[in-house]
């Protein structure tokens, strides 16, 4: 435990950046990370990268990482590309743990980046849709709120979630994200806004759904004996847990639960000695209202079905029972694919480190964080544990 | 050659060639592991239980069960002037679940997760073939 | 050192695939890994997936993944893909390797696999081109043979290397893949065929060209105190270093060598103790023939300039200095981009295991094998050495 | 909006559009890091080596050095009617190098590797623009 660290973290704006393309993004990231770091040398201190990027077709490069470690300057250097959908960020985070605890490399850059708004939004919803079995779900037209439609009909039906619940966690998470400097649609929403929204796949509205952001967010990982020599308060990686489902979500017998995130969550748990009642805050992946209730359910946070009623007890505000997505999470921060995982660590050090107070929104006091980093509809899932 | 759903992107291997052509002829066709009995709907040509070949196929019955569905106000590219439609999942043979669009709603009690469907096969423009869910 | 082992491997048949998708395709690589493992299971002894897939535009499935780990057993275990274009199996390799020397999971699945003819040769050819720098080099219309055509006009210019050098490479190639029965071209040819093939990119003609194939490959990566459960012949990774290089070919002071291959060689042979001499045969990549002689250079098994001769002399047969691609490389075995660093621990683990004696290109007694992967043009490089 | 080269594929960031409005008025610009010095042809917006974003912009000389070069016979599908065209690498300003399509090639002679070329613009149709090499 406690054997890697994370030392220095940096972001780029999210939003719809027409003035950045990819290599720009990712350079943004990088340089407000160099710009915040406490003691550390990009050049002399870093052996490798590893680059989380989800999708090709949303800027045309191919091989991406190529182009990203050039523009960061860190060619020569050992590179690695992971994908993993939505959870590509987590995945990169996981993929440097690994190299830096096997001894393979002491000091990792991990940089998560999505330029997702040069294409059309009907081109990127169906760049999404084919991350769905482009065999037995794609023609169908099922699109990624489609997806978490059918999970929250079913939660609705099963457990009786109401719309005023899902709203809920949309009122939240953009309360959060006006206070978030680097969010992609900093205003608040009232409840009513939210219910009344446009449809996008019943029962989820527009408020319902994550944005299409471009955006980067970038992370220092290395082992826990070099991470005072970079940061007097680095940050601890203390559990790592990950899972997976079906391809055809229509094949799942539970479509109330995300069984990937149940064994990620209770292995991550098990690595960190914690529980749910120990996280101070936790970044979840509110990809959909619904999917942040399921969290809350599939973390422990809430028993089964009642994750809905956690949300409209504002029970995960700010001195509630969890802080939970307290930088406005995907819903108004924005969801670049690749960016988002990374994403969720850097908001997660911030908080640990109590550098979030000049935003209005610190969790005062926290020591432990958890990220929620779900791929498509659960086929890929990482619950990282972080502490102080 | 037929091919399956609305849109396709893949390669169309064989084995979704012969599947298009039994749906043709109006079976909906299921395979099951002859070694150790694993079903797969839709359909698999091998087994990911006991990583067998030697499948065989049988049918799925028509009638079934709603298990959830959603209403796509806003679609993909390939979708563009479908929209509105519903997309369902519905569970057949005791236990084989699907996606398929859901029409011939008529009322709010159509669209009750849990009532009775059935799964019929529709032939296509463009030389395409689906399987539809309706209400039964 | 040899803290990690593989202890099953598996490889579909390379070709023109019309009769299988990318699931297919991974699905027949793990059957014949599952039909000739020695004794595991992989529902129960299989803790993690590692998935090698390079583009998602040649089959149109995003995060595939997801698809392929259901397709062959695997739904609920962790899974990440890695991507590092034509460097993506070993990159899949590496990933393994540290997850499971990290701690984080015993026993990995290395799945690496590609499906690229599904698409025209022009829009392969076009997809390939775009994992040069969209921005400064794809609008130039410079292929991917292009690429090392550049760096074959240098070489040739600089240290007088003939086009007879450069057919000499393939004439061996095709040798050897004759006989490998996974090959997707099994034919011997004459120098003079080789010679005078039509015209790709000026210095390379059609048989400077490696393939565009479909087709997969599987191994097992596990700890090496586990390794002896599974078979009684494991192969350990003692050896693996990888490096980086500009993102523009043009921007490189040097343009007949690859700077990337150079530092991964160095940390590959540091970490496992050996050097070009200890190596019994050598995976190399041969995705153009001019590859194959730069990475005798790169490699130490020439001296810089000197390639092209030892190519011309033989010496890279069995029998020779050092066995090279007696698989067929990718010349004459096929390269199914995702699929080829782990076809490489596949060729290498059967040879050091001394099972390919049937097909009458055994290594007699080889002991150390070497797996030389490039992506792009060495923007992602990984050197394995593999000992028995 | 004019736009760089034969083809294009990414977002186009302002960036790239201020560099192919100086092409238009002939100026061939690289970059320079005001921080540490370091100079980038193709030109970049930000520095690799020190992360400033204060760079200046530098001309690019138009004389300059063959480095290597290819003939393309299969061209990508986006260049599918433009084959055999000549690929090559130039140097320029002592050290700073870029590829673009060489042309008015008439012997031998004109593709030896080391030769003297110029580095010169020229305008294509659907408001594209291009740098070239032509041997000096
Ligand atoms: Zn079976
Ligand atoms: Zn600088």
């Amino acid at each position: 435990m406690n054997d890697v660290a994370i030392v220095a973290a940096g972001q780029s704006k999210f939003g719809k950046r027409t003035d950045a393309g990819l290599r720009n993004l990712a350079f943004e990231a990088v340089k407000d990370l160099v710009e915040h770091a406490d003691n550390i040398s990009l050049k002399e201190d870093i052996d490798a990268t590893v680059i989380g990027v989800a999708g090709d077709e949303f800027n045309g490069q191919g091989a991406p990482a190529a182009v990203l470690i050039d523009e960061i300057g860190m060619v020569g250097k050992p590179t690695i590309r992971v994908e993993s959908a939505c959870a590509t960020g987590t995945a990169a985070i996981k993929t440097a743990y690994s190299l830096v605890k096997s001894g393979l490399h002491d000091t990792v850059l991990v940089v998560g980046v999505e330029k997702m708004t040069a294409v059309s939004t009907a081109k990127a919803t169906e760049l999404m849709a084919r991350a769905g079995d482009i065999r037995w779900e794609y023609p169908f037209g099922c699109t990624f709120p489609g997806f978490y439609a059918l999970m929250a009909t079913k939660h609705m039906e099963e457990y009786g979630t109401t719309k005023e619940m899902l709203s809920s966690v949309s009122v939240k998470n953009h309360f959060y994200g006006a206070k978030n400097p680097k969010a992609h649609l900093r205003k608040e929403i009232t409840l009513e806004e939210a219910m009344n929204s446009i449809m996008i796949a019943h029962p989820l509205n527009l408020y319902d759904c994550s944005l299409i952001s471009d955006g980067a967010a970038a992370v220092v990982v290395t082992k826990a004996d070099l991470a005072k020599k970079y940061t007097d308060t680095p940050i601890y990686v203390r559990g790592i847990g990950s899972g997976s489902d079906t391809m055809q979500i229509s094949r799942r017998p539970s479509l109330t639960s995300l069984t990937g995130a149940r064994i990620a969550a209770q292995a991550a748990y098990k690595m960190a000695g914690v529980g749910p009642e120990d996280i101070d805050l936790a970044e979840v992946h509110d990809c959909f209202t619904i999917a942040e209730i399921i969290a809350y359910e599939d973390l422990g946070f809430a028993k089964p079905g009642e994750g809905g009623k956690l949300a409209l007890e504002g029970q995960t505000y700010i001195g509630g029972k969890v802080a939970v997505n307290v930088d406005g999470g995907l819903k108004s921060k924005g969801h670049p694919l690749g960016a988002t995982g990374v994403s969720q660590a850097y908001e997660i050090f911030r908080q640990l480190r109590g550098e979030v107070a000049s935003e209005g929104r610190q969790v005062d006091g926290a020591e432990i964080g958890l990220s929620h980093n779900v791929g498509q509809t659960g086929q890929f899932v990482n619950v990282i544990i972080y502490g102080r | 050659m037929k091919k399956f759903g609305y849109v396709s992107v893949e390669h169309y291997v064989p084995f979704m060639q012969e599947f298009a052509e039994e749906l043709e002829k109006g079976n909906i066709i299921a395979t099951k592991c002859k070694t150790c009995g694993t079903e797969y709907f839709p359909p698999r040509e091998e087994c990911g239980n006991c990583y067998s070949t030697d499948m065989e196929k049988i049918k799925i019955e028509p009638e079934g069960t709603l298990v959830t569905y959603t209403i796509i106000h806003v679609p993909p590219e390939s979708h563009a002037n479908m929209a509105p439609y519903i997309v369902a999942v519905g569970e057949f043979n005791n236990g084989l679940r699907t996606m398929a669009h859901l029409v011939g709603v008529t009322s709010m009690d159509d669209l009750k997760v849990g009532r009775k469907i059935k799964i019929v096969v529709q032939k296509l423009e463009n030389d395409r073939i689906v399987y539809k869910f309706v209400p039964a």
